[in-house]
């Protein structure tokens, strides 16, 4: 129980203290988390938004496979985003491995899947209502598509939180491509596994506390803004 | 009543040459040839579920169907996609889209090639008219189910289409709102636009309708001049349905026994 | 993550090495000298192995002489070099249920271990010191791979992650000094055996060979290596203390 | 690239040979993946149905909380859970750590938002639409539990794929408190962690590769079921 | 048409006292007080958004009065909880539960205390007097809205209530649909049960009504024998809806003073 009190004792001062280290490392991990949730936006949303659109052959397998990789394994991404970057992969003249870069790719590939398949559902649902509407003035799905994601946007920026929840979570993915390498890689779920490999569980906790408060703020907020939209564009 | 002019070439007419329709095996609409040309009114009538909707939705072009062809023919259908610029839709149940009911209007002319004050002015006028002014700023998704309704005529009334198609247009109205919506179509109509409606109203039936379409189970068993259609129906069932009887509703008792023989014979 | 434009070099090593604080004790002499900077990649030595083979780093650092060797007759590495070396040590329960305290012979504490039955965490991840290990159970006799999942725990993870699981359990667990000495969640654990120079643990340092690959920084790695086999570098290692104890002793050709 | 070709070969020859120690990995991945959704499912669905139907003070921060906690960090879990479980803790005379219970305990501590959210939203609509109708009846909430639960049992069992995926996804927190012991408490994604940090890489890739697939079946066969289901009853 | 016999005592009369509802800030029902006794067939009739609905929600208990009472007085009432048990409301917009059509009115009957054979025939019996026996094992949610219509009407009808609200029973039927379910309504009332309903259709509420109550604006303005009240209105504004006038169409040009002048009048 001493465990707790201080872990939340060191969440606390380091909170208040506004350690630059810590600054350090939520300003790394706000930059990689968001910057993939940008790049697994602008890939997801298109792709959900055209999988819920158009019929192809395999839609349904597509269907079945993007809900499934919403589970995808954070190590194994990791590990094929490494096989890759490695100076003896495809990409390895580019020597991205351990750079927040290839962190970025990681978590952009982890969450794509869940942006898409979220976006599918949100956009199949809108377009069963509007279709009929929006064929009538003219628009097929392309020309409808601005219109849903316009009508669709608060339920797609749940979506994109789940995402960002997922990125700014995982250290599967980030350890292995980023290498935790300080000042450089470490993000808070690094830094978090790396002080429980040190055996100093209190700051370990005491980390994990700040980078849920961050998580729990940003949905609070999103929350608050959604419901305040929500209430005035019915 | 005209909103915006346009120097449009007409669509007009549009010819269905034997058109049917299916959807999950079964055959919905059968067999359906006719012709709308420009200047009528025409109100389709007949029991639930005969295939009135779907009928509208073909002409309209959200449905293809499964065989023979419709076909616009007028000098503007020439040119190919701008055809659904000129036609307009009120669905039995209307589909408000999330943004308000002034914003609901706007959106349709945005896929009209109108200057922007225009539009504003078009917005307001429809607005007007049908009674929503005081509600432009609100979320059109709050509206009541007859005030949903108007909307759904005010935005197919903005785009100044050559032919209008309605699905029950006053179903939800209470009864004057319903006399007040009889009157703006007549003055879309006499402005030009050509009317293709549906209706469980005979009375409306009566006081719309240049030529009557009886639908009976996927079929068109009649279609004629209003008065001549009210007056007499040359068709069996059509005459049952203006007196008032069951053409479906004791199948459960009657096992189709009836109906089956009757649509053999059709 | 400032520091883009700066010369940089990366180090494969070791979590024990990185967890033990040296290289941030160390390191900023090294940057401040020559402007470089030095990122350490801290995995497992099977990883820092591998990660030296791809070319993904330019030097390795990591303390299995075996492997280091056959890295470099493979051709991945220029030269090893010897570096320095600390001991490993045995900890256990205070309770110490195999009386194992104050034994010197590693090979004696490890049959008593093993004939008492008590837990045993092992890192069973390939690691130096997990082949350590392995050879002194091997010395002793004992054949652990039948009491996987017995006594024996195979943990397959670092050694933090290893110690961790030994204090949960209060189970017996070999490790490096230097990781122990900065290890927080001691719990009930103490150091039972050492001294045994059987438990000696030399760290060498190895220049990824840049015949192998085009891009490896070659110079600037160079310069580490000559620099941390560099008189004044050893003596910095010798003055490494945690809690008062010294953690690493230099052991360069050179000094 | 030889080292995916390398780790499709050992993919498919793990597979293929019915590797006894792969069996036995598989086999407590799923014991423990799949109790662990058994407790979360106990605890979760109640819980959204109760946040979804009952309105209580507080009831919009729960909503918020769960929403968040949703992206809860697996590693700070492990932690969580290690510190109340070690032999230190207020459960630590159990001796539950670095077993199988201890890492059904994590696992259902991360997932349980998970389901509870996905519940709440679920449930939420069904009784929006059937409200009215089931208070006509004379049913409150608590006796329309049953019926929302039964006719929302499609959506559901989605909830629930989406907490078996994530628990059988994720490693920082069996890592922590299962402590990857061989033939004890080894499962997939900590198998997979040992053969990154060993450096075997073609065999981690294969085992992740097994694990994908594992879920993507998964996934599939619940949506043909569900698909059947859906078609026959509406 | 008695179903089955209840030897429950009966709940009725109702009494609203003064009651008024509020949503959103806006006082949408104001001072409602009535009675409802047994063996008397109501319709309620008035503009949209009157309040029509929102009155029957108040009286089937669904929604709470933010002031005045809603009494049950007869002695079936005194035991509290089961007052629902003898009620049943047809909604307006109909709410199908997953189930197949013959399942949605066994739902119904689960909540009484009913045996299992006499359940199944009460099924059978509701299904086949309102048309839907061949779709008996079809998904209720995939039928036609007519068709949904009627078998909300058939499940409310099953539980054999002592009063019975119906909002706009007949709004989606055809014609002859409507006569029919005009019928059943009547078999209904004829076994019994009270009938309170509301509707568009003036024909219907001349055809149905006892006596008939005219809303607006969430108020009651005139509630008198149905004879009486379509020979001369008391109330101006329920004369004018009789003629067909707009009550509030033209709000939006008129900026509203009409019809505030005569809302202070009431
Ligand atoms: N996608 C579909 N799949 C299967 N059946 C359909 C489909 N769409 C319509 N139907 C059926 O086709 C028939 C005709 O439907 P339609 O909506 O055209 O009837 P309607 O004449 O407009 O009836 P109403 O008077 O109730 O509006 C109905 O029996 C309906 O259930
Ligand atoms: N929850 C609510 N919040 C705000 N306004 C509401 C709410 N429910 C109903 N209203 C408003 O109350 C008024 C009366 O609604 P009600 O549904 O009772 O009308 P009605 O007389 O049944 O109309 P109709 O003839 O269209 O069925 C309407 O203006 C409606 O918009
Ligand atoms: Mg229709
Ligand atoms: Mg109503």
């Amino acid at each position: 129980m001493t465990d707790f009190s201080a872990a939340i004792g060191s969440a606390l001062s380091l909170v208040i203290g506004f350690d630059p280290v810590l600054v350090e490392i939520i300003g790394l991990s706000l930059y990689v988390s968001l910057t993939a949730v940008l790049f697994a936006a602008i890939i997801g949303l298109p792709l959900g938004a055209a999988v819920a659109l158009f019929s192809f052959p395999g839609r349904t397998v597509i269907t079945v496979l993007l809900n499934a990789l919403m589970g995808l394994p954070p190590v194994v991404v990791g590990l094929v985003v490494y096989l890759l970057l490695s100076r003896a992969g495809p990409f390895g003249v580019l020597g991205l491995l351990f750079s927040p870069t290839a962190m970025i790719i990681a978590q952009t590939v982890l969450i794509t899947p869940i942006i898409a398949a979220l976006t599918r559902q949100v956009i199949e649902d809108l377009w069963a209502e509007y279709e009929d509407l929006l064929r009538s003035f003219g628009a097929g799905p392309l020309r409808a598509l601005p219109t849903l994601i316009w009508d669709g946007r608060f339920s797609l920026v749940t979506a994109v939180l789940a995402g960002f929840g997922r990125a700014s979570a995982e250290v599967g993915a980030v350890m292995i491509v980023g290498g935790n390498i300080d000042h450089v890689t470490r993000v808070m779920t690094t830094a978090i596994a790396l002080e429980v490999s040190k055996g100093d569980l209190a700051l370990a906790l005491g980390l994990g506390i700040v980078l849920i408060l961050l998580s729990v703020g940003i949905n609070g907020a999103v929350f608050v803004v959604r419901r305040m939209a929500e209430q005035r564009y019915g | 009543m005209i909103l915006h002019k346009t120097n449009r070439p007409p669509i007009l007419p549009l010819t269905l040459d034997n058109v049917s329709f299916e959807a999950k095996g079964m055959r919905l609409i059968k067999d359906m040839t006719c012709t709308f040309e420009a200047a009528r009114r025409t109100v389709i009538i007949g029991p639930n579920g005969a295939g009135k909707s779907l009928f509208l939705r073909l002409c309209h072009g959200l449905l293809e169907p499964a065989s023979g062809t419709v076909r616009w023919s007028g000098p503007g259908a020439k040119s190919g996609n701008g055809i659904k610029r000129q036609q307009a839709m009120v669905f039995q149940r209307p589909v408000m889209l999330r943004r308000s009911v002034a914003d609901n209007v706007g959106y349709a002319l945005k896929y009209q090639t109108i200057s922007k004050e225009e539009r504003r002015d078009i917005v307001q006028t429809v607005l007007q008219r049908t009674g929503l002014q005081g509600r432009a700023q609100q979320p059109a998704r709050i509206l009541s189910g007859g005030e949903q309704q108007r909307l759904a005529l005010a935005r197919a009334w903005a785009i100044s289409p050559e032919i209008m198609f309605l699905d029950e247009p006053t179903a939800n109205l209470d009864p004057s709102a319903t006399h007040a919506v009889e009157e703006i179509i007549q003055a879309i109509h006499d402005s030009g636009t050509r009317i293709v409606m549906t209706s469980h109203d005979l009375g409306q039936a009566r006081r719309m309708a240049d030529d009557v379409m009886f639908m009976h189970r996927g079929r068109m068993l009649e279609h004629a001049p209003a008065d001549q259609f009210f007056e007499a129906p040359q068709n069996d069932l059509a005459q049952a349905f203006i007196r008032g009887e069951l053409l479906w509703w004791k199948r459960g008792k009657a096992k189709t026994e009836n109906s089956d023989q009757r649509n053999r014979n059709i | 993550w400032a520091t883009d434009n700066a010369p940089f070099i990366t180090v494969a090593s070791t979590t024990s090495t990185k967890n033990s604080g040296l290289y941030d004790y160390l390191l900023p002499h090294f940057t401040s000298e020559t402007g470089i900077e030095v990122r350490v990649l801290a995995v497992g030595t099977g990883q820092a192995i591998r990660v030296a083979k791809s070319g993904d780093a330019d030097v390795l650092l990591v303390h299995h002489k075996k492997s280091e060797l056959a890295f470099v007759a493979g051709g991945y590495g220029v030269e090893r070099f010897d570096v320095m070396y600390n001991d490993f040590v045995i900890v256990g329960p205070k309770t110490d249920p195999a009386a194992i305290k104050g034994i010197t012979d590693v090979s004696v504490a490890l049959n008593q271990i093993a004939s008492s039955g008590t837990p045993f965490t092992s890192r069973g991840d390939d690691s130096g010191t997990h082949k350590k290990e392995l050879s002194l159970w091997a010395e002793a006799g004992i054949d652990v791979v039948s009491q996987s999942g017995a006594w024996y725990r195979e943990t397959g993870s670092g050694m933090g992650a290893t110690l961790n699981t030994a204090s949960g359990m209060n189970a017996y667990a070999l490790t490096d000094r230097s990781t122990w000495l900065k290890f927080a969640n001691k719990g009930d654990l103490a150091i039972l055996v050492e001294g045994d120079e059987r438990m000696f643990n030399p760290y060498g340092i190895i220049l990824v060979n840049p015949e192998r690959h085009a891009h490896i920084k070659a110079e600037l790695g160079q310069r580490f290596v000559d620099w941390i086999i560099s008189a004044p570098a050893q003596a910095l290692i010798n003055a490494y203390t945690i809690n008062g104890v010294q953690a690493f002793f230099a052991s360069a050709a050179a000094s």
